[in-house]
C-alpha cells in the first residue's frame, strides 16, 4: 500500500470525476457508478467496491470530491457502521447482498443491540432467536434503535444460548424490519422528540443464512459495531463540504435525504448545552452586567475549551503515533460536565423566560430545549457511570468491579 | 440582625423544630387525599388541559379539608391556622405535584389580602377564597421578568370610583383561570420611588373591561402561566392608603418559603423513586443499588434533601412564630430548595438511565416543576444575594 | 425508676450540695466524696458509684451543681467512654480497681483499637495478644491514641484468633501503658500538631484478669465504647458551666485538669472550618463588598445553618420519641461539606494573607490553621466514604459491598 | 476577541497540540534530573531552611542544564527558546516541588526584564541570570495583597542618578534571597493614572541602601516570601521611559501560564501518587482502589487535571505563537489549574485517609503548594474576570 502515492491517487481520482461527475444524473445512479468505480469508499477492498486506499489518502479523494462539489456514497445513519461490521464478519453473500444499496442509500438500517432490561448491560440481551430448520424465531423487545420505523434490515443481537456465559450465548443477525413478527413503535422521550424506537419481536422470522459470524459470536460482531462508532474514524464521517457548487438534481436529492435522516437527531445540539451560544446569550440578555453570573459563565466556557483542546491533543498525539494518552477516553464524561454546566448558565442569563417553552422561549425554543435535553448526555451511549468504570479500570489500571454474572445466563439475575 | 443570633440563643428557643402530633395527623389526612386524588395519570390529564385542573378535586379539597383557607382567620371562614400548615399543605401537593390553583389562590392571592387589606376588605374577599369558591391570582412581575417588586412599571391612576389600572403582567401563576385578581401597581404621581413607598396592591375581578388574559405555553405544563393586559382597568386598593411594599414583600416572601415546602415535597417524591428503582434495577447480575456509585450518589442526595427540608420547615416555623429573622430565612429556604430539587430531579434520571429520559417515565414531571420552581420568584443567586443584605453583611 | 420524682431529687442532691460541697477542698478529695455519694454519676448503679437514677433527671442534678458552681467528677478525654465500657463487659475487680480513679481524675486513659493497616476496617486490626501462662503478651502497633503520652491505662483491642473470620478473632484489654515494651511516639499532623500518638507494642504484658470481656469478644466491648462515642449522650457530656461562682482552690485545679485535657484539641474548631467567623471576616477583609464572594458567603451559610437545624431536627423527633429519621446520620457527611466550603470562602476573603502562616495569618494564625486543618475533617472518626456507606446501608437501606474478608482471618488480604 | 475565535479558524492552525520530539527529550532530561536531585527528603530539609535552595543544586541546573536561561536569546548568554520550553520547567518543577528561587529569577524578573528592557539593560542584566549567576525577584504586590498593578501606591520620584523608589512590597517570592530587584512603581507627576501610564519597572541591586527585607511565615515553606521596604532607594528604570504598564501586564501574564503549569506538574504527581497507593493500600480485604467510591473519583479527577492541563499547555502555546487571544488564556488556564490542584490535593490526602493528614507523608507538601499557588498572582475568580473582560464579554 505504501508504494501508492498521492499524487497519483489525486490525478486519478480528478482524471475519473471529469469523466463521470454530472450533476444532473438520479443520486441512486451517480451512487452505483461510485459503487463501481470504487471512489465511493476507496478505503474498502477492491473485491467489495472500494481501491484498497490506505486510510491516509481517503483526505485526497475527499478533497477532490468537495473540489467539484461531487456528492458521496449514502452515509447517514447506522449504514456505514453495519457496512464496517459486515465486511468484517459477514457472508460473501452477505455483503453481495447488503453493501451495495446501502452506499446507494436505497437501503436503510436501523440498529438492534439495547433492550429495556440491558441498558448498560448490553451483553445483557434476553431477546431471543431459536432455529428452526433454515430460519430463526425471533422473540423480545429492542429500544434506542434510530429510524427503525422507516428501515428495511436491522442488525439484531439475540440469545442462542442460554446455558453459558452472558458473552458467549449471543448471535447477530440481520432481520427484515418489514415483516409480520416485527412491530416499531416510537419512543417519545421528556423534550417532546421521538427520535428513537421501541422494536417488537413476535416470532418473528430470519433466514439461517442471515446469521452474521458464527453462533455464539454475537458480542464480538457487535463490539465492531460499537468500536466503529466509538471511533467515528475509517472515512466513516461526512467528509467537508467546503468548495464546489452545490445545485443540480443530485443535490437536491441528496438534500432530501439528509433531512430525513437527520431529523431525530435535531436536538443533538440542545442535549449538549449550545455552548457556543452561551457569550451572545450573556450580551443579549445583560446578564453579562452580573458580577456572579460572569464567574458562571467563566467557569463553563474554561471547562469547555478544555475539553475541545483536550480532544486536540489527544487527536494531535495520535497523528505523531504517539501512544493514545488518557485524554483520549475523557471526552464523553467530559461533555457531560459542560452540558449540565451550560444549562445551568442558559438558565441563569434567561431568568423568568425559562419558564417558558416553544416559540416564546428565547431563540425560537432552544433554550427550553436545552433545559429538557441535557438530562439525555450523562446517559446515551453509555452513563457518565460506565464511563467512570472504563477510564478507571482501562486508563488507570484500577481493579475491575466484582461480577456476579460470570455464571451461566440463565441463573444471573436478570429484571 | 446577626445570623449567628438564630442559632442559640432566643429564637431557637421558640421556633419548633418538630411538627406537633396535630400536624402530624393534618399531614397524614392530606397525603391520603392527594394520593388518591392526584396520581401521575391524572397530571397527565390535567397538565393538557387549558384549565390546568379538575373543579372537581378543587371543590373536594375545599370542602373536605378546608385547604384553601388553612391560614384564614376562622372570623373570615378558614380554619384559622398559619404558616406551618399551609407549609404542610404545599409540601403535600409538590409531591404529588397536584394540578390545583392552590399556590395562586391559597399562598399568593389569599396572602397578599390578608397583608394589605382592611378588615372589610379581607371579610368581602376572603370567605369565598377560603370556601374555595373563587380562585384568585397575584400579578406582580411583568413583561421584563424581574421578580424585584422595584421593577414595576404598572401604573394606578386615582379615579372617582378607585383606581385605573393600566400597563402587563406576565409569568402569572394561574392568572388564566383567576375570578379575583391581586395586581401590585405604581400609584401615579406619588414621590420617591427608591424607597419604594408608591407601590400598592390592588384587587380587579377578571372579567372586568380592559382585562387582556392569554396563557403562556410553560415549560412547566404543571404550572399554568399567563400574561394579563390591563387597559384602563377599574381596580380597587388594598388597605387604608398606606404603603403596599411592606405587605408584598411579606407576601413574597410568604410564597418564597411555600414553595421552598413544595419544592422539598416533590425532591422528596423523586428521591424515594429513585432509591425504590435503584433496588430493584438489575444490571450485570446486581441490583445497580448494590453499586457504590449508587450508593453514595443516593447518600449525597439524602444529605441534601434532608438540609433543604431543614431550611424550609426552619423558615416555617420562623414566619409561623414571627422571627425577626423570617424574611431572610424566607431567601435562604428558596435558595437551598431550588438547588436541591433541580439537583435530585437530575439524579433521578440519571439513576433511571434511559428509561428515566422518556416520556412514559413520570421523573421528567418532577423534573419540569423543579426546573419552574428554581425560576420562578427568582432564582438561588437573587435569593442568595437578598439573604446576605437582609443578614446586613 | 419511673416512681422516682424530679422535686424529690432535687431536694435530696440540693441539700447534700449545701452539706458537702467547698470550693477549697482538693479536686480528689471532693471527687473521692461525689464517687462515695454517688452524685457524681448519678445514671450509674448504684453499686458502682451511683444512684440508679434515670437518665431524664441527670439533668435535674446538673442543674443544682451548676447552681453552686460544684465541680463534676472528670469527664476529660476518654474517661468515660472507658468507664461505660468497663460497666457494661468488665469483671467486678475490674470495674473496683479502675472505676474510682476514673471519676477522679487520678488516672488517664487512652483507646488503643486503631492501627496503621485498619484504619477504615477498624475490625482488621492485627495486633496479636498470645496467652502465656496467667499474662498475654501483646506485639504490634496501634495509632491515632489521643493522650497516649501521659495515660496511666489503655483500653486495647488485640487480635488472639487468626482461624475464625475477623470480627470473632479480637479480644479486649486494659494494657498498662507506663511498662518497658510499650513506646509512646507522639504522631505529628500536616498542621503541626501532635495530637495523637503511636503505640508500639513489644512483648507487652497484660495479666490475665485484665481482659475485658471473654475471649473473642473484643469487637462486641469496642462496638461498645464506640456507640457511647457516637452518641455522646448519656451524661457523658460535661454538664453547662452556666450559674454559680468558679473560684476556689478547687476549680483552680479542674482548670489545670482541662487544659491539659483539651490541648491536643485546640485545633478541632478550625478543622471544622471555623463557620462562626465568616461573616464578621467577610466585613473586616471587605470581602462582603464582592457579588460573588458574597453568593459564596451565602451558598456556606445556607449549607451550615441547615446542617445546624437538621441536628436539631433529629434531637427534638428524639425528645417527642419519634422514630429516628435520616437526618440523625448526616451530621458527620454535612460537616466535612460545610468544613471544605469554609475554607474555600475563609481564602477568598483572606485575600493574599492567605499565603502567611502563624501570627503573620489573620486572627493570630487562625486562618492559616484553618486551610491547613479542614482535610482532616472528612476522614477522622470515619472517612466521608465510609460515611456514604453507612447511610446508603442503614438508612436507605440499598445492598451492602460485596465482602472480600469473611474467611479465616488469617486468609483475609492485608497490607 | 470572541472566544469562538479559538476553536476553529485562525489560531487554532497554528496553535500545537502536541510537544515536539525535542521538546520530549528536554523534558525527559530535566525530569532526570529533578528526580535524582529533588527528593522529598531534600524538599523537608530546604524548606526548613531560611535561604529555601541549595546553591549546589542551583549552579548545576544552570550550568548543566542551563535552565534559567532557557527562554533568554542566545546573544544575552540564554539558549533562546521560548514560553513552551519554559514552561516544560517549570512542569518538571512543580512535579518534584524543586526549592528554587527559579520562578522569582527566570519566570517573574527575566520575563518583566525582556519585556520592558533595553536592549542595553538586557545586555548588561540577562547574562548573569541566565548563566544564574545572580538571582532575581520581581516586587510588584504591595502590603494591601492587591495583585492588580492599578493598586500599587510605591512612588519612584526621577532624580540626578535615575530614580528614587519610597514605598513598600509584599509577598515578594524569594526577595530575601534575590541580588537583584525589579520593582514595579509609579513614577511621581505623571497624569492619568487610571489609564495607568504612570507605572513603571525598575531595577535595584538588593543590597543597595534603604533597602529592608524581611522574610514573611509563610504556609507554603516551599516557596519563600519576603516583605521589602523602599526608603529613598536609588533605582534604574527599565525601558526609555515608556509606559511600563503593558511589560508589566506581559510579564503577570507569562507568570500567570508558567505557573498554572508548575501547578499541573504538581497535580500530576498528586494524581499518580493517589492513584498508586489505592492500588495497594487494602482495607475490608480488598485495595480500596476496587471500590467504585475510589475509582470514580480518580477517574473524575483524571478528567479534571486533563483539562487543566490542555488548558495549560494551550495557553503557553498561544504566549509562544504569540496569539492575540494569549493574554486572556493566561487567565483561563491559571484559574483552571488553581482549583484542580486544590482539589487533587485535598482528594489525595482524603484517598490516603489519617496517613494523608500526617506530617511524614509527602502529600501536605503539595498540598501547602497548591493552596500557594491558588492564592499567588490572584485567585480563580480574580482571573475567571479578567479572563470574560479579555474576551469582550
Amino acid at each position: 500500500m505504501s508504494t501508492i502515492n498521492e499524487a497519483d491517487v489525486r490525478a486519478e481520482v480528478r482524471t475519473w470525476l471529469a469523466d463521470n461527475w454530472n450533476s444532473e444524473m438520479s443520486l441512486v445512479a451517480w451512487r452505483n457508478k461510485l459503487v463501481d468505480s470504487g471512489w465511493g469508499m476507496p478505503q474498502w477492498p477492491e473485491a467489495w467496491h472500494g481501491r484498497g486506499l490506505p486510510l491516509g489518502l481517503v483526505r485526497v479523494v475527499e478533497e477532490e470530491f468537495a473540489n467539484v462539489g461531487a456528492v458521496g456514497v449514502a452515509r447517514s445513519g447506522v449504514r456505514l457502521l453495519v457496512a464496517a461490521t459486515l465486511l468484517e464478519h459477514g457472508t460473501d453473500q452477505q455483503k453481495e447482498k447488503f453493501l451495495r444499496r446501502i452506499l446507494t442509500g436505497e437501503a436503510t438500517w436501523c440498529q438492534l443491540f439495547s433492550e429495556p432490561g440491558s441498558g448498560s448491560d448490553l451483553a445483557g440481551a434476553t431477546t431471543r432467536a431459536d432455529l428452526h430448520g433454515d430460519y430463526w424465531l425471533i422473540n423480545g423487545e429492542k429500544v434506542w434503535s434510530t429510524s427503525a420505523h422507516h428501515a428495511d434490515h436491522g442488525l439484531l443481537v439475540a440469545r442462542t444460548d442460554w446455558d453459558v456465559p452472558k458473552h458467549e450465548g449471543l448471535s447477530c443477525f440481520v432481520a427484515d424490519i418489514k415483516q409480520p413478527g416485527v412491530e416499531v413503535q416510537p419512543l417519545k422521550q421528556m423534550n417532546g422528540h421521538a427520535s428513537f424506537n421501541q422494536v417488537f419481536f413476535t416470532d418473528a422470522q430470519v433466514p439461517a443464512e442471515n446469521l452474521v459470524g458464527r453462533v455464539g459470536d454475537g458480542w464480538k460482531v457487535a463490539v465492531t459495531t460499537l468500536a466503529h462508532e466509538r471511533r467515528g474514524a475509517d472515512g466513516l464521517r461526512p467528509p467537508s463540504k467546503k468548495g464546489g457548487i452545490r445545485t443540480g438534481r443530485i443535490h437536491a436529492e441528496e438534500q432530501k435525504e439528509l433531512e430525513t435522516a437527520n431529523q431525530p437527531y435535531t436536538w443533538y445540539p440542545q442535549r449538549a448545552g449550545r455552548v457556543d451560544l452561551v457569550l451572545d446569550r450573556a450580551k443579549e440578555t445583560g446578564a453579562n452586567a452580573d458580577p456572579h453570573t460572569r464567574q458562571e459563565i467563566a467557569k463553563l466556557m474554561i471547562m469547555a475549551k478544555s475539553a475541545e483542546w483536550t480532544a486536540r491533543r489527544a487527536r494531535a498525539a495520535q497523528r505523531q503515533g504517539r501512544p493514545q494518552g488518557p485524554e483520549g477516553s475523557l471526552g464523553k464524561l467530559a461533555a457531560s460536565n459542560v452540558a449540565r454546566a451550560a444549562a445551568h448558565v442558559h438558565t441563569v442569563m434567561t431568568g423568568a423566560d425559562a419558564l417558558l417553552t416553544g416559540t416564546e422561549s428565547p431563540r425560537d425554543g432552544t433554550i427550553a430545549e436545552i433545559l429538557v435535553s441535557v438530562p439525555a448526555i450523562s446517559i446515551a451511549g453509555g452513563t457518565d457511570e460506565i464511563q467512570r468504570n472504563i477510564i478507571s479500570e482501562r486508563v488507570l489500571g484500577l481493579p475491575k468491579e466484582p461480577r456476579f454474572d460470570t455464571g451461566p445466563f440463565r441463573e444471573v439475575r436478570k429484571n | 440582625m446577626s445570623v449567628s443570633d438564630t442559632s442559640q440563643g432566643e429564637p431557637a428557643r421558640r421556633i419548633q423544630f418538630a411538627f406537633t402530633d396535630e400536624q402530624e395527623q393534618f399531614r397524614e389526612a392530606i397525603r391520603r387525599f392527594l394520593q388518591e386524588k392526584s396520581p401521575s395519570t391524572e397530571v397527565r390529564r390535567l397538565m393538557d388541559t387549558t384549565e390546568g385542573y379538575d373543579p372537581e378535586i378543587w371543590r373536594q379539597l375545599s370542602e373536605q379539608l378546608a385547604l384553601p383557607g388553612v391560614h384564614i382567620p376562622e372570623q373570615y371562614g378558614g380554619a384559622g391556622f398559619g404558616m406551618v400548615e399551609l407549609c404542610i399543605v404545599t409540601e403535600e401537593m409538590g409531591r404529588v405535584l397536584l394540578c390545583a390553583p392552590y399556590f395562586s389562590t391559597a399562598v399568593l392571592a389569599t396572602n397578599a389580602i390578608l397583608n394589605a387589606g382592611t378588615e372589610a376588605q379581607q371579610s368581602s374577599l376572603l370567605p369565598d377564597l377560603a370556601s374555595g369558591a373563587r380562585l384568585a391570582a397575584l400579578a406582580v412581575t411583568e413583561p421584563s421578568g424581574q421578580w424585584e417588586p422595584q421593577s414595576m412599571e404598572l401604573v394606578a391612576t386615582s379615579s372617582a370610583e378607585g383606581y385605573t389600572l393600566d400597563g402587563a403582567k406576565s409569568y402569572v401563576v394561574d392568572g388564566h383561570v383567576a375570578d379575583l385578581l391581586v395586581v401590585a401597581g405604581r400609584v401615579a404621581g406619588t414621590a420617591g420611588r427608591d424607597d419604594h413607598n408608591d407601590l400598592a396592591l390592588f384587587t380587579v375581578s377578571a372579567d372586568t373591561a380592559g382585562v387582556t388574559r392569554s396563557l403562556l405555553p410553560s415549560m412547566d405544563p404543571t404550572r399554568k402561566l399567563a400574561r394579563i393586559d390591563f387597559d384602563g382597568v377599574q381596580a380597587q386598593r388594598l388597605g387604608n392608603g398606606e404603603d403596599g411594599a411592606t405587605a408584598l414583600d411579606r407576601t413574597l416572601d410568604q410564597a418564597a418559603i411555600a414553595l421552598a415546602n413544595e419544592m422539598v415535597g416533590g425532591a422528596q417524591a423523586l428521591f424515594d423513586s429513585a432509591v425504590e428503582y435503584a433496588k430493584l434495577r438489575v444490571q450485570f447480575g446486581r441490583t445497580i443499588g448494590s453499586f457504590q456509585a449508587i450508593k453514595h450518589k443516593c447518600a449525597d442526595l439524602l444529605l441534601e434533601l434532608e438540609l433543604a427540608k431543614s431550611a424550609a420547615y426552619y423558615a416555617a416555623q420562623a414566619a409561623a412564630t414571627d422571627d425577626p429573622e423570617w424574611p431572610a430565612l424566607a431567601c435562604l429556604a428558596k435558595a437551598s430548595a431550588s438547588e436541591t430539587y433541580l439537583h435530585i430531579a437530575a439524579e433521578t434520571i440519571q439513576i433511571h438511565g434511559g428509561i428515566g429520559f422518556t416520556w412514559e417515565n413520570d421523573t421528567h414531571l418532577w423534573f419540569k416543576r423543579a426546573k419552574s420552581s428554581e425560576v420562578f420568584l427568582g432564582q438561588p443567586d437573587y435569593h442568595r444575594e437578598l439573604l446576605v443584605q437582609r443578614w446586613g453583611v
